[in-house]
């Protein structure tokens, strides 16, 4: 038993159990369990990180990936509250002949991928890249690609909040400069809320 | 000299300021914006003119300019423009013409304006032009004048439509626009030409090069020379392309002062004696430019003799004006020339503001027949008119006959037929001058003078008594415009010519004291005529004649095209995209996953490509 | 009053705030030092006053004869309504409760009725240990309740002051009684 | 003894120690907060008490294994097993004496960051799975609160980092031989504790569970061994927050000569738990708002500025 | 280090967990099953820049990755917040029904 076999071991085994997870993720029909293995496939990829050498590649896919984005989802599909109707529903929505015709694309897309690979030999092995190196990296001639990413997550951060949010204040005025500063009261933000719904229902 | 830039920078800063505000400014504030940029701008030329004056008599050569680099704006080439002012003693006069008068009468329209719910927009467009007018006259090469030029051609016709609502004001801005468009692309002709010839657009280079390379009376500065003079023709309203200016009195009093008296339509002049030596190169266009003038000033006199409406009767007269400046141009006065344009910037500034408060005072009433003996009731517009009436007559020693006085004896020295035209001109005038003094100020009519009512507002008198003296006095300034052109020759003509030039006013005087007060000699009376009459009133027929010549051939030729085989190319095409359309768009079905489907089907077919070919 | 704002005063609260936690928390350490307040029960029996309102007993006068005349104040005053008697007189003519009794399971030990009881009769005694196995258990009778003695009120005989003729003994015979006014006679 | 085997007896020594380490501190925190509210607590089982733990679990194996009929079971089994392994998984890189821990890992804080952050998914499957309201509730509670505390948690430990120049944890406790790092690093270890209080959602952070509002919020449908493991992932959590601000602040195992190293990451570890009851309990618990904007406007701005300020005294 | 074969079979995995991400966008019709399927897409091109990056012992395909992660973090927020006011609005999460831009 050497190193090298236990290594492979390792890496098969999680290989494996990334894609049955993913697998069994694209086929529930509650979005908790679909959620759960996506979670599942998560973990993997960052165990294949770590065998990869990317180790900080892979304590990043548990942070954010698992830690929070995934975090979203849960959050959102328990805002949603589906319940049990919606498993019923999406059962409906899955009927056996809708996967045919994705099924194939994936297949061929995956077998054209697979044949594109080309040739290992140009590979080399498994070399590791510490979180310093990729640090001096990131902060000297990628420093571009962290400005891009924090524009995006501001972007999205705005993005996020006018979305979700559930009703607007009211507009002020040019040169009413005072409705900036006053303060709109609980029971009148809900008496908007309530007069947008009461106009929503009539349209 | 390092401020130069500030003079038409301050009213593009008042503009920015204005427009910006997108006329949510406070009026009084507007108002303080749009003076103060022009006021600032007008004590920066002070300024500048002091340091002129001080560099020149520090042994600087007559007649040399400034320039002054700001940025290199036009890289292409060979071209290689700078965006450079030019100073020399021809762009200081304007520069006070333009600011001096200008901010008088920006604080008059301050108070005229001051009940139009589009305050901010006038003032934001009065700006934008004094800026442009600025760059036309600072500017160091052909293209950065052009730049000015079309931008007073906009500001002209934004302020001739000010009052858009009425379709009226839309036709004469529109008529402005076009006919201007007309002397502008021959002017834009000329630039080509020149620029093609002589492989420059620096003014100064350009006219050094012209002296260099051509002869007196070749056929190339001849051509170019007519082209400019096409443009310098549109801009100042002279024949034949005046019809624009009478129309133009659609818009409020102050910008008929400021654009279509003062500033804009003198620009035409300005143009020419910017380029007089081409001018020089070629006697035909010079006798051009003075036929034009002489012309000109014949027809708007006649014109003006008949017409009801006190703003027409003053366009007229600005257009004959002009003439005379042209002109003077025309027999080497040049700076006679702009010595004219001065005094009358400042006389017929002040005409049309009075005539402002005039109809101010009767509630918009602009038809001289239902005036009549304001004389008491308005005194100090009748005062400042009367003045300015002077000025316009040329009587002495008001600054309307010294400067008018050089320009006949330069004529005279030319041809005789110039002085008696510019002669028979000025009788003209003092003959409509003096009706329109009666029927506005004398001529009792039936039921007595009409109701006046006094205008609100500090700001309209004041300048017009600041303009009244200064045209009084203007004559005897030294001007700077004749250290940058060419000194006239000393004349010495008959002193009967002098003598007549004096006297045939007063006679225009006395008769139409005679005809229009005293109500004798009725059969002189043209009003009497009445096809005459017509003709006349209708600025001999010049627009029924481009009707005819140019619109209605136009017009028939468009409706004929209409339906032609070329367009159904056009017709196919759009057929075919529309088609196109409808197909494509099934497609855009709205569903999410098909549009995936069709992205990983894309996918898997251009992979295919890279692998297998 | 103008409500406050700004950075300096977020700061100040800020501090304000971990200020009056290290206060509390210092407040709660000092009290490694202090005693237990804790009796270990079984093994070590707290220490409870006479006053202390536990077991409910009816409590008989000196001369052994109960003291509860079945006034029914007890069972009026009780909030929990756990007690129920039924009055009834012996041949002396002495008042005294036929049954008495009272439900343990519904009882919240108040003692309301040992503050409304005219005789002292009914009294609670520091005893609390009542656990039973049988809810049933809970409810006391008569001869449960009944303790042989005064109770809390030693030498206090309510038939004494009564004025109430009972065992032999006439009106006007009692402790500080006087006699019984004769209607028939005409002095005062 | 071979290396193999030295591993696997450290191992299962550190695993069967932090279990019964954190089983015990159910007993032992009882004791404390008796003794510091004039108690006495848990006396009776054993001397002094200390087989308490074995009695709660023979209660708590005793009790019915019940399993709402209307919940997600398979989620509702599996929320409490997360629970558990995340924090016990999070101990294997503390290093608690030379030679004694599971692994030296490169990245061993940020595999630290990267267990706690999944600590949340215990408690918000388990929440979903109950079908619960007050389960709800306190999950989505829970799983704001932690999402947020878990942002400057990370950020307070990047000062530690920038100082010691690397995310293992071995050689940040080597580093400290000079000074420990709660000199330098103040804020940071008080921000850090704090954020790690709210992450085990302790008191005064434990909105999510709150008793009076929630009945017991996320584990309102738990009894048995899977509560069991709720509690006792929440006081290993307890201790991995303790034996982290030692390692990262404390100096992990230096100490004067005279005692093991074990010895001093023990007394440190234990003083720290110390000081974490006395705070649930003396201090009462805020709103949920206040606790939100406590984080974020409060704690937030703080550790960055921490975090600027070192890096600024690190790089001159 | 090790075998190079490992690396060839990164890529294999990466590929076959794209395919089997974008089979679940096409497949599902819940929003929220579409946005996890995209996100196991996302995961997968990063495993597919880190294998590479690991081939070569550069950093760049971390960075890469990095990118992808802030990438998906972003599309997520903006995404989970449409989908709650899609849901808020039409009451349904139902991609097949949110058909109003149709040409």
């Amino acid at each position: 038993m050497s190193a090298i076999f236990f290594y492979n071991f390792i890496f098969y085994s999680t290989a494996v159990i990334a894609v049955v997870a993913t697998l069994l993720m694209i086929t529930r029909h509650n979005a908790v369990h679909a959620l759960l293995y996506l979670i599942i496939s998560s973990l993997s990829m960052a165990i294949i990180f770590y065998l990869l050498g990317a180790p900080f590649a892979a304590v990043l896919e548990v942070i954010i990936y698992a830690g929070a984005v995934m975090i979203l989802f849960v959050f959102v599909v328990m805002m949603l509250n589906l319940g049990h109707r919606s498993v019923e529903q999406e059962a409906a929505w899955l009927p056996a002949k809708g996967w045919i015709v994705p099924s194939i694309l994936a297949a061929v897309l995956l077998m054209l991928l697979v044949a594109g690979l080309g040739e290992p030999e140009n590979l080399r092995g498994v070399h590791l890249v510490g979180v310093k190196e990729v640090g001096i990296v990131l902060f000297g001639p990628y420093l571009l690609v962290v400005e891009l990413a924090s524009f995006l997550l501001l972007a999205g951060l705005v993005g996020a909040y006018h979305l979700a949010r559930r009703s607007t204040p009211p507009t002020p005025k040019y040169g009413d400069a005072q409705s900036h500063f006053t303060p709109v009261s609980d029971s009148e933000a809900d008496e908007a809320a309530t007069d947008q719904r009461i106009e929503e229902g009539k349209a | 000299m390092d401020i130069l830039w500030l003079i038409p920078t301050l009213p593009l800063l008042g503009f920015t300021i204005l427009v910006l505000s997108s006329g949510r400014m406070p009026r009084e504030k507007a108002r303080v914006v749009g003076i103060g940029s022009i006021a600032l701008s007008f004590m920066t030329t002070l300024y500048i003119a002091t340091q002129y004056y001080a560099a020149a008599s520090h042994g600087l050569d007559h007649g040399a300019g400034f320039t002054v680099s700001l940025w290199p704006w036009i890289v292409a080439g060979d071209l290689n423009l700078n965006f450079s002012l030019y100073l020399d003693g021809l762009s200081l006069s304007m520069l006070f013409v333009i600011t001096g008068v200008g901010t008088l009468i920006h604080i008059y329209a301050s108070g005229y304006m001051w009940d139009d719910p589009d305050y901010t927009r006038f003032f934001t467009y009065m700006n934008l032009f004094v800026a442009a007018m600025l760059m036309l006259v600072l500017a160091d090469n052909l293209v950065l004048m052009f730049l000015g030029w079309e931008g007073v051609g906009l500001c002209s016709f934004l302020l001739i439509g000010f009052w858009y609502k009425d379709p009226e004001n839309g036709f004469a801005a529109r008529k402005a626009f076009v006919v201007t468009r007309a002397g502008d692309t021959a002017f834009a002709i000329g630039l080509f030409l020149l620029f093609r010839e002589l492989g420059s657009l620096e003014i100064q280079e350009i006219l050094h090069r012209a002296t260099d390379e051509w002869e007196v009376g070749a056929n190339m500065p001849t051509l170019i020379a007519i082209l400019l003079l096409g443009g310098a023709v549109g801009k100042s309203a002279q024949l034949p392309l005046q019809t624009w200016l009478p129309d133009a009195m659609a818009g409020p009093t102050p910008v008929s002062a400021l654009i279509h008296a003062a500033t804009m339509v003198t620009a035409g002049v300005y143009l020419i004696a910017r380029t007089h030596p081409v001018f020089l190169l070629s006697p035909t266009a010079m006798t051009l430019v003075a036929s034009v003038g002489l012309i000109t000033l014949l027809i708007a006199g006649f014109t003006a003799l008949n017409q009801w409406d006190i703003k027409r009767v003053l366009a007229y007269s600005t257009m004959s004006q002009i003439g005379y400046m042209f002109l003077a141009l025309g027999v080497e006065a040049w700076d006679s020339s702009i010595f004219h344009l001065m005094t009358h910037a400042l006389f017929k500034a002040l005409l049309f503001l009075t005539a402002g408060s005039i109809i101010l005072a009767l509630h918009h009433e602009q038809d001289i027949r239902k005036m009549g003996g304001l004389r008491k009731q308005l005194p100090v517009p009748f005062w400042c008119f009367l003045i300015g009436s002077a000025c316009l007559i040329a009587l002495p020693p008001t600054s309307g006959f010294w400067s008018k006085e050089p320009i006949l004896l330069a004529a005279w020295e030319v041809d005789p037929v110039f002085w008696a035209g510019a002669v028979l001109g000025a009788f003209l005038t003092a003959i409509y001058t003096t009706r329109l003094m009666i029927l506005v100020f004398f001529y009792t009519p039936e039921g007595g003078p009409p109701e006046t009512h006094e205008p609100k507002g500090w700001q309209l008198h004041p300048p017009l008594i600041i303009l009244a003296a200064l045209s009084l006095v203007a004559g005897a300034f030294h001007l700077p415009a004749a250290d940058a052109l060419p000194h006239a020759h000393e004349h010495h003509p008959p002193l009967w010519v002098e003598v007549t030039g004096i006297l045939l006013p007063l006679v225009g005087i006395f008769i139409g004291y005679q005809v229009f007060l005293k109500e004798k000699w009725q059969g002189l009376r043209l009003a009497n005529q009445q096809a005459l009459r017509d003709f006349l009133a209708k600025g001999w027929g010049f627009d029924w004649l481009y009707d005819a010549l140019l619109v209605k051939p136009f017009l028939t030729l468009a409706r004929l095209n209409r339906n032609d085989l070329v367009d159904l190319v056009p017709k196919g095409v759009v057929v075919a995209s529309t088609q196109c359309y409808y197909f494509f768009s099934r497609g855009q079905n709205g569903q999410l996953r098909f549009y995936v489907a069709t992205m990983a089907a894309a996918a898997i077919m251009i992979i295919s490509l890279a692998l297998f070919t | 009053m103008k409500k406050k704002t700004g950075l300096g005063y977020q700061i100040y609260l800020c501090f304000d705030y971990i200020y009056s936690a290290l206060v509390t928390l210092w407040g709660v350490f000092s009290h490694t030092f202090t005693k237990a307040d804790t009796v270990q029960y079984p093994d070590e029996q707290p220490h409870l006053h006479p006053r202390f309102r536990g077991r409910i007993v009816l409590t008989k006068d000196p001369s052994g004869e109960e003291r509860c005349v079945a006034c029914n104040l007890c069972a009026s005053a009780c909030p929990t309504d756990c007690i129920s008697l039924q009055k009834t007189e012996d041949e002396s003519g002495r008042w005294l409760a036929e049954y008495f009794r009272i439900n343990f399971s519904r009882c919240v030990y108040c003692g309301l009725c040992e503050e409304a009881c005219p005789t002292y009769a009914i009294q609670l005694t520091p005893d609390f240990e009542m656990a039973e196995y049988e809810r049933q258990n809970m409810v006391y009778e008569k001869e449960h309740l009944l303790i042989d003695g005064p109770g809390k009120q030693p030498g206090y005989s309510f038939y004494e002051f009564s004025g109430k003729a009972v065992s032999g003994r006439q009106k006007g015979e009692g402790i500080n009684e006087a006699q019984p006014v004769d209607v028939k006679s005409l002095l005062p | 003894m071979t290396p193999v085997m030295a591993n696997i007896l450290n191992v299962v020594c550190i695993l069967v120690f932090v279990v019964f380490g954190a089983a015990m501190l159910t007993w032992v925190e009882r004791r404390i907060l008796g003794i510091w509210q004039d108690r006495l607590g848990p006396n009776r089982v054993g001397p002094g008490g200390t087989l308490q733990i074995v009695a709660d679990m023979i209660k708590l194996l005793m009790k019915e294994d019940w399993v709402p009929a209307f919940s997600d079971k398979f989620v509702f089994v599996i929320a409490p097993t997360i629970a558990m392994f995340v924090v016990v998984a999070a101990f294997a890189v503390i290093p608690i004496a030379p030679g004694i821990g599971v692994v030296d890992l490169n990245v061993g804080l940020l595999f630290f960051l990267a267990m706690t952050s999944l600590g949340v998914y215990a408690v918000m499957f388990g929440a979903y799975a109950s079908d619960n309201k007050y389960a709800l509730i306190g999950g989505i509670r829970a799983a704001a609160q932690m999402v947020s505390y878990e942002v400057f948690m990370g950020l307070s430990l990047m000062g530690v980092v920038m100082l010691a120049g690397t995310f293992d944890l071995r050689q940040v406790v080597l580093s400290q031989q000079d000074g420990w790092y709660i000199f330098p690093q103040f804020i940071g270890a008080f921000i850090f504790l704090i954020a790690g209080i709210a992450e085990s959602h302790r008191t005064p952070f434990d909105l999510p569970e709150a008793e009076h509002e929630l009945t017991a919020g996320f584990h309102t449908e738990y009894s048995g061994m899977k509560f069991a493991m709720f509690f006792i992932g929440e006081y290993v959590s307890v201790l991995m927050t303790s034996a982290m601000i030692t390692v990262l602040f404390l100096g992990g195992w230096l100490g004067p000569d005279f005692a093991p190293p074990l010895f001093w990451f023990l007394l440190k570890t234990i003083i720290l738990v110390f000081f974490m009851i006395l705070v649930r309990g003396s201090l009462p618990r805020p709103r949920y708002d206040q606790l939100m904007s406590f984080g974020w406007k409060c704690m937030l701005p703080l550790s960055l500025v921490n975090l600027v300020v070192t890096g600024a005294l690190v790089l001159l | 280090m090790t075998d190079a074969v490992i690396i060839d079979h990164a890529f294999i995995l990466a590929a076959i967990l794209f395919c089997l991400g974008l089979t679940g966008v096409l497949v599902r019709r819940n929003l929220v099953f579409v946005l996890i399927s995209l996100e196991v897409m996302l995961n997968a091109a990063g495993l597919a820049f880190i294998a590479a990056g690991s081939a070569w012992g550069q950093a760049d395909g971390q960075i890469m990755f990095l990118a992808v992660v802030t990438l998906g973090a972003a599309e997520v927020a903006v995404g989970l917040g449409l989908t709650l006011l899609l849901f808020r609005r039409f009451n349904s999460i139902d991609i097949d029904q949110l058909n109003k831009l149709k040409g």
